[in-house]
């Protein structure tokens, strides 16, 4: 196991967001995060990306405890996310959004700012648009500020600034919210590429069940902070108690 | 010890009038999260207001309440007019609109008056106490005491009348206050509305003991170390740093001062501090800032970002 | 009593929240709108209390009439006074104020009638009377979720609106919640409108049912004739 | 704002810029507006002589005169600014410029341009004819001022000095150079404190405060007729009296006793020029003057200001009658011409309001006297001492 | 490289030139003042258009630059090297006063930044051995690289030059991946931190670049007025620089020059004017009442300044939009 988080636990105000959280990830792996609102999904990924520190509990990855590093650490480790609401940058375009991205992986680090100054960066933009752009249907739009594009397509740019890291661990939260059918499937398409070309482990949080069932190769089921079963696709959709916190009791 | 107790009165005088004018700010900034660059501006427009007053020969209590009348109907016409139009604008935009307000009523005002200092009119009965060796004139003890009893008067009402409830309201949460009921954006008017009152009032007692000009509007400058010391959402905490402030200005350039010069005259080749007490007060802010944000008063995380 | 028709909400100029809703509310009703995360729920429930303009948001069609009248334009503090409360996500209430504040505050529209009023939301949430000197800051998520319904009503509303109640809260205190809402419902006579994402026993209250997906009104049904595996199909699809 | 009218003041800006034409050119920048204003007296006079002149003489020699006044407002930029348009654009032949920093910022300009320049600020360091022969002054210096009043004291048997000025280079320059002279012990006197207090201050009761504790026999201030006023009405708060204080030519405007009233009384200040008023030959001058049109500041720096036009006036008609009765048509020349008149002048009559004026080493005249206010008004305490 | 904003920033420069050549010593010192403002402005504009940290305390920075370069230069140094001495001594103090950013944000900083201004200018008048106390410090003419800058044409070359890098630069700045985290930051502080910015670093090194172009300016400031004095570089210059910034465009490329040049230029023009109408008597006030007046009508009705109203009146003008300007729908600036 790469990634394993134990006993993460983390209250707000004396309410406990999440409690005892236990969940492991293999590279190559997506594991898709289920569970009512309120269940503590985010907050628990908000506590691996390192935007909250939990009260207790360890996340290692690769043997590294993650835990209090701050994210730009945990991006130049590998670690990269997407969020569920996407921002409103109105003056970067797609590709300037995803070269941010980019700026974390290790062989850009050299020179730093200085040299930027006079470096070309159009062998950046090329691979940029080939490997991450393309795919996610933004090739067309990468040059426009993405305040001018719609809410899917501003999604499709959260996703690729994550993915233009070359991340190893990438958590994804509710990366199709808000998409057409059609949209989140090939979000969902991508996403299992991206997984298949870098051997990355992937975290995903969704509520939309069919692109849950047909990506993850296993689901952990959250409610109420803590995790309550775990084991693959066919299985969680057959279990009763899954159902019963999806539509309530009956 | 005389020395540090006449002091002490000067610098609780000014203090007071610190207070009026930081309290202003501090409920702008609550009711409507706006930094009032002008405040300064209220004060000596206000100031001016009385003297204009007072010279067409009105009572100065009805002078002054005539003041706060147009003062009060200025600051809610500048929220109506600047400020609402900018709800959805950058800080930095609103703040330099508010600092446009200032220019453009100091403009005002020397167009009207012109650049000379004026003789304020006597207010106060002229004369003074002495007592064991403190010489406090009446001036001195009117301004000040009106000022501490409208401060208070100010704040018990804010606490404890229904238009105080509605205020704090609205300060508090605009969504809940709107849910039930409450005109958001006319509890801000009056918000406004009441601090351009309290800064006209405490530029006419400025005006009082120092005379007046435009250099008045300087004393705007002196609400941000007040309110940063009080804590930016306490009219309380402004209240108490505006006094505080006042003594620490008054023992800075009566004792700290010649202390300081004193010593390094006699040591070094400096010889002089210069008007020490311009930065003693920001350099209490950046130590606030630095060590308790949220200022005496303030409760922690009211900082809107 | 509320009539919703034909209703089309933009945020921001350009984003569509809501298109072409149309919901009716009888006097002494008791409707759920059920949805998903991001089916418009909030945003109708804002639209019907004039709360939009407040969040950039804009009603570019159709008409909201409560009583016959219409809520074109009108202040959210006009619509409260004219006998609507809405409960709003997020618990809104005046955390630095007392929870004695807050409720006095609450009721400023009909002084007269507040003491009576106190007692009677006492009677509903005895543990506000018990806390009734404590800064609402300091209360637990369950404990504020009652004092916004408590200040909604002091507010002596004809038509409560409810924003999603049980979020975040425990399943005991999801339950006291829709217990008091029940009573409400029961001995007050109140119309009450609540919008939730899955909760069982709103089924069985409920006497209109609404499921919102996507900005449409996807289906309306009585609860009787509510088919739980369509329902279901509604969320897992 | 639209574009069209963006245009139209760039055009009327640009029409600006063209040289002036007429061809003998004054500019006076003083403080029209701005911390000192109370006492700009002087760069009205200035401009109301050389109006008198083009009233009742077709101007200087037959050459009309163009006055030119500015409001520098006490801020360098904008002073700086106005000296390169008088300068560049209004091709003056003489200056007169207003705030100490601004002169001595513009000291080697004003040599490099060879423009006769009259400075309101008496500052000493700008005071040398060898290093700045195109500045001139007409009084007795900011430390001959102080001289003076500390002479008075030693002379009355007081012995303890407070100094208190504004804090800038107008305030702190002239009373650093007396400190290090030693002057003051000379004189048997000691100097008990020096207090520094903002030019714009508004409150200084404190520091009143700390000159109580220091039980002066003097307060000398080194400071303009605003700071005079706040220092006087504080002392009052203070329990001071307003005799034990004396200041600089600066502080001697009706204004402090109209303002303060009894606070003001036997205040002291230097007087250098005639009141406004004083039964002089200039006096006339200036009622003929002002019949026709209103004086904006009757006070002691106007008749300065009318002083200084006169000299101004005289060295300019100089340079044109040796000249043959043309203006020269090279600027540069021109301005040579007035500054070797300007040093002529030895025995200029200004109409009484002060001694007859000698430039030959650019300070016109030094001598002084020190006034008192009894009864709201100034009156003369000491005979005209000559403060070199 | 982005050669259409080199070749436009060149061709204003040429311009400018052009004018201070056609204008004589005067037209040569608003060019200046004008290059000079300019400058300022785009290092404001970099800390507040692009990095969204709200500083007035850029009027003493600028003065941190005067004193600098007057006292390199009066101690023989050549001007150039005393121009760069500037921006670093800017720069240095511009990240001293930018590191309470790590912690203050928003209003609490920009607070900060008031004592910082107040501070300063005390210090300048107290350091008597660097800034010579109240009386400023007097600069002599100054050489640069060899050649003597005796008057306001001669120190026309060295501020256009400047201002053509400086402009050129901060362009380029925006289009590395520092300038993006910049407006990453000024959108949301959160969302930086969260999309993996090192939030300290690039708020350290925004002010960093603003204080070392503030240090340029102010450097050239002092030889253009010969003087470094602690009543140039007050509060007020400040909020000027912020007007600047504000009326030309918050977070535009050309907008701190158009701004600059508005701001230099409107008092003079309004002067002139005025005088030609006769209203010499109260032209002061009325010069501070159009300022101020402008200044709040710009906020409410063109909040996007005078870049967004000319692109508006000419869709193709000099208004080049910012690397990615804001949208016509983007009525939020940043915070």
């Amino acid at each position: 196991m790469s990634l394993v988080a134990r006993e993460v636990t983390i209250r707000f105000g004396g309410v406990i967001a999440v409690e005892r959280m236990a969940l492991e990830v293999s590279p190559g792996e997506i594991v898709g995060l289920i569970g009512p609102n309120g269940a503590g999904k985010t907050t628990f990924i908000n506590c691996v990306s390192g935007t909250y520190r939990p009260h207790t509990g360890t996340v290692r990855w690769l043997g590294d405890e993650l835990l209090g590093l701050s994210p730009s650490t945990l991006l130049r480790k590998g670690v990269a996310r997407t969020f569920q609401n996407v921002a409103s940058l109105h003056d970067l375009t797609v590709l300037d959004i995803a070269k941010l991205g980019a700026s974390a992986r290790k062989d850009r680090q050299s020179g730093g700012h200085l040299l930027d100054f006079f470096r070309s960066d159009s062998a950046l933009e090329r691979e940029l648009l080939e490997q991450i752009l393309e795919p996610l249907e933004l090739a067309d739009v990468a040059h426009k500020p993405i305040q001018t594009l719609s809410y899917g397509r501003r999604k499709a740019v959260d996703l690729a600034r994550a993915l233009a890291a070359y991340p190893q661990l990438l958590l994804l939260d509710e990366p199709v919210a808000g998409l057409t059918s059609h949209e989140g499937m090939a979000m969902a398409g991508v996403v299992r590429n991206v997984r298949d070309r870098l051997g990355c482990a992937v975290i995903m949080v969704e509520h939309k069940m069919d692109v849950v069932m047909s990506t993850c190769d296993r689901i952990v089921v959250m409610a109420a902070g803590s995790k309550i079963f775990e084991g693959l696709p066919a299985e969680v959709q057959a279990d009763p108690e899954v159902r019963r916190v999806y539509l309530g009791e009956p | 010890m005389t020395l540090v107790l006449q002091l002490a009165v000067a610098g609780l005088a000014i203090g007071s009038v610190y207070a009026l004018i930081a309290i202003g700010v501090v409920l702008i900034y609550k009711c409507s999260g706006v930094v009032n660059f002008a405040q300064g501006a209220y004060a000596m427009v206000g100031a001016y207001v009385s003297y204009a007053l007072l010279r067409a020969g009105l009572h100065p209590v009805l002078a002054i309440i005539g003041c706060m009348v147009v003062l009060g109907g200025l600051g809610s016409l500048t929220e109506r007019l600047v400020l609402r139009p900018m709800l959805k604008a950058p800080l930095v935009a609103v703040m330099m609109v508010t600092l446009g307000l200032l220019i453009v009523a100091r403009a005002a005002c020397l167009i009207i008056w012109g650049p000379d200092q004026i003789a304020f009119p006597k207010v106060f009965p002229e004369g003074a106490i002495s007592a064991a060796g403190i010489f406090v004139t009446y001036n001195y003890i009117a301004a000040g005491i009106l000022a501490l009893v409208l401060s208070f008067g100010f704040l018990a009402m804010y606490q404890f009348t229904r238009i105080g409830l509605q205020q704090r309201c609205a300060a508090d949460n605009t969504r809940a206050a709107l849910a039930i009921g409450i005109h958001v954006s006319n509890q801000v008017s009056i918000a406004w509305a009441m601090s351009a009152a309290l800064a006209g009032l405490a530029g006419t007692l400025l005006a009082t003991l120092n005379g007046l000009s435009l250099d008045l509007a300087g004393i705007g400058m002196i609400a941000f170390p007040v309110i940063v010391v009080g804590g930016l959402s306490s009219l309380f905490g402004a209240l108490v740093a505006g006094l505080l402030l006042g003594l620490l200005q008054s023992f800075t350039d009566g004792l700290l001062s010649p202390v300081l010069e004193d010593f390094l005259r006699e040591h070094t080749s400096i010889y002089s501090v210069g008007a020490l007490q311009q930065v003693v007060p920001y350099a209490l802010l950046v130590l606030m800032l630095l060590v308790r944000p949220q200022g005496l008063f303030g409760r922690r995380g009211t900082e809107r970002v | 009593m509320l009539q919703v028709s034909d209703v089309e909400v933009h945020y921001d100029g350009a984003i569509v929240a809501l298109q072409g809703v149309s919901f009716a509310v009888e006097a002494g009703g008791l409707v759920a709108l059920l949805g998903p995360n991001g089916a418009g729920k909030t945003t109708l429930l804002k639209a019907v209390a004039g709360m939009l303009p407040f969040e950039l948001g804009e009603i570019v069609r159709g008409e909201i009439t409560f009583n016959g009248a219409s809520l074109k334009g009108a202040h959210p503090a006009t619509i409260t006074r004219r006998g609507m409360a809405l409960v709003q996500d997020g618990r809104q209430c005046f955390r630095n104020l007392t929870i004695g504040e807050n409720l006095r505050a609450a009721s400023f529209l009909s002084p007269k009638t507040a003491a009576e009023r106190l007692d009677m939301v006492f009677s509903y949430f005895p543990v506000l009377r018990e806390m009734r000197e404590r800064p609402a800051g300091f209360l637990s998520g369950g404990q504020l979720q009652m004092l916004t319904i408590a200040m909604a009503l002091m507010g002596n509303p004809k038509l409560l609106l409810l924003d999603e109640p049980s979020l975040g809260l425990s399943p005991v205190m999801v339950q006291s919640v829709f217990d008091v809402v029940e009573r409400m419902h029961r001995e007050l006579g109140m119309t009450v409108v609540i919008a939730e994402q899955t909760v069982p026993r709103l089924l069985k209250l409920a006497t209109d049912l609404y499921v919102l997906s996507r900005g449409r009104v996807a289906m309306h049904v009585k609860p009787d004739e509510a088919d739980e595996e369509a329902l279901q199909r509604m969320y897992l699809s | 704002m639209r574009l069209r009218h963006a245009a139209a003041i760039l055009a009327l800006t640009l029409a600006g810029a063209l040289p002036a034409r007429a061809q003998v050119s004054v500019c006076i920048w003083g403080t029209i507006t701005g911390p000192d204003a109370l006492v700009n007296g002087m760069s009205y006079g200035i401009r109301d002589y050389l109006e008198s002149l083009n009233q009742t003489k077709g101007g200087i020699a037959g050459q009309k005169v163009n006055a030119l006044l500015l409001d520098g407002r006490y801020k360098l930029d904008e002073e700086l600014k106005i000296y390169r348009r008088c300068v560049d654009q209004e091709n003056a032949v003489f200056i007169s410029g207003w705030s100490t920093g601004s002169v001595k910022a513009l000291s080697d300009q004003i040599t490099q341009d060879g423009v006769p320049f009259i400075t309101q600020s008496y500052a000493s360091e700008v005071l040398d004819p060898k290093k700045f022969p195109y500045i001139f002054m007409a009084g007795p210096t900011y430390e001959q001022q102080m001289i003076i009043a500390l002479r008075d004291l030693a002379a009355k048997g007081g012995k303890r000095v407070v100094i208190m000025h504004a804090d800038n280079e107008y305030g702190r320059g002239p009373v650093n150079v007396i400190r290090q002279s030693g002057v003051v012990n000379q004189l048997g006197l000691q100097l008990v404190d020096t207090v520094e207090f903002r030019y714009d201050a508004q409150d200084l009761t404190a520091q009143m405060l700390r000159v109580k504790s220091r039980k002066p026999d003097m307060v000398y201030i080194q400071a303009s007729t605003p700071q005079a006023i706040v220092i006087l009405r504080d002392a009052a708060k203070a329990g001071l009296a307003g005799k034990l204080f004396i200041g600089n030519l600066y502080t001697i405007s009706p204004t402090i006793p109209e303002q303060l009233g009894e606070a003001a009384e036997g205040f002291r200040a230097i007087q250098a020029y005639q009141f406004y008023g004083t039964d002089i030959p200039a006096m006339k001058q200036i009622e003929a003057f002002g019949a026709k049109a209103p004086i904006e500041k009757k006070d002691m720096y106007y008749m300065k200001g009318w002083m200084e036009g006169i000299a101004i006036a005289a060295a300019v008609e100089g340079a044109i009658k040796q000249n043959g009765g043309k203006v020269p048509a090279d600027i540069k020349q021109f301005r040579e011409a007035v500054r070797q008149q300007m040093e002529a002048q030895t025995k200029l009559d200004d109409g009484g309001i002060t001694p007859p004026l000698d430039f030959s080493n650019h300070q016109g005249f030094v001598q002084a006297r020190i006034a008192e206010v009894n009864g709201g008004k100034y009156v003369p305490v000491g005979d005209w001492i000559d403060a070199r | 490289m982005n050669t259409r904003h080199l070749v436009i920033a060149v061709a204003v420069a040429l311009l400018m030139g052009a004018l201070s050549l056609a204008f004589g010593r005067f037209g040569a010192y608003m060019v200046n003042a004008v290059a000079i403002a300019g400058i300022g402005a785009l290092s404001l504009n970099l800390l507040i258009g692009y990095g969204g940290q709200i500083s007035f305390a850029q009027g003493a920075l600028l003065g941190v630059g005067a004193y600098t370069a007057g006292n390199i230069s009066n101690a023989g140094g050549d001007g150039l090297l005393a121009i760069l001495g500037a921006g670093v001594m800017g720069a240095i103090i511009s990240a001293l006063i930018g590191i309470p950013a790590l912690r203050l944000r928003g209003l609490y900083f920009a607070i900060a930044t008031l004592a910082a201004q107040a501070i300063l200018e005390y210090l300048f008048k107290i350091l008597d051995p660097i800034t010579n106390g109240v009386s400023g410090l007097v600069i002599r003419p100054t050489t640069i690289l060899g050649i003597p800058m005796t008057s306001d044409r001669s120190l026309v070359v060295p501020s256009l030059v400047i201002l053509v890098i400086v402009w050129v630069a901060v362009s380029r700045l925006m289009r590395i991946d520092l300038g993006r985290s910049f407006l990453v930051l000024r959108e949301s502080e959160i969302v930086a931190k969260g999309m993996g910015i090192d939030v300290a670093h690039a708020k350290i090194l925004a002010f960093f670049a603003s204080g070392f172009i503030a240090g340029l300016a102010g450097a050239l400031a002092g030889f253009a007025n010969r003087l470094a004095s602690p009543e140039a570089f007050t509060l007020d210059l400040s909020a000027d620089y912020i007007a600047m910034i504000i009326i030309g465009g918050l977070g535009t490329w050309t907008g701190p020059l158009i701004g600059a040049a508005f701001v230099v230029l409107l008092p003079e023009a309004i002067q002139r004017v005025g005088e030609a109408a006769g209203l010499s008597d109260i032209l002061s006030p009325l010069r501070e009442l159009a300022f101020g007046l402008l200044i709040i009508l710009f906020l409410i009705f063109e909040p996007r300044g005078l870049t967004a109203l000319l692109s508006r009146l000419k869709p193709r003008s000099l208004a080049v939009p910012a690397p990615g300007a804001v949208p016509a729908t983007g009525e939020s600036l940043p915070p």
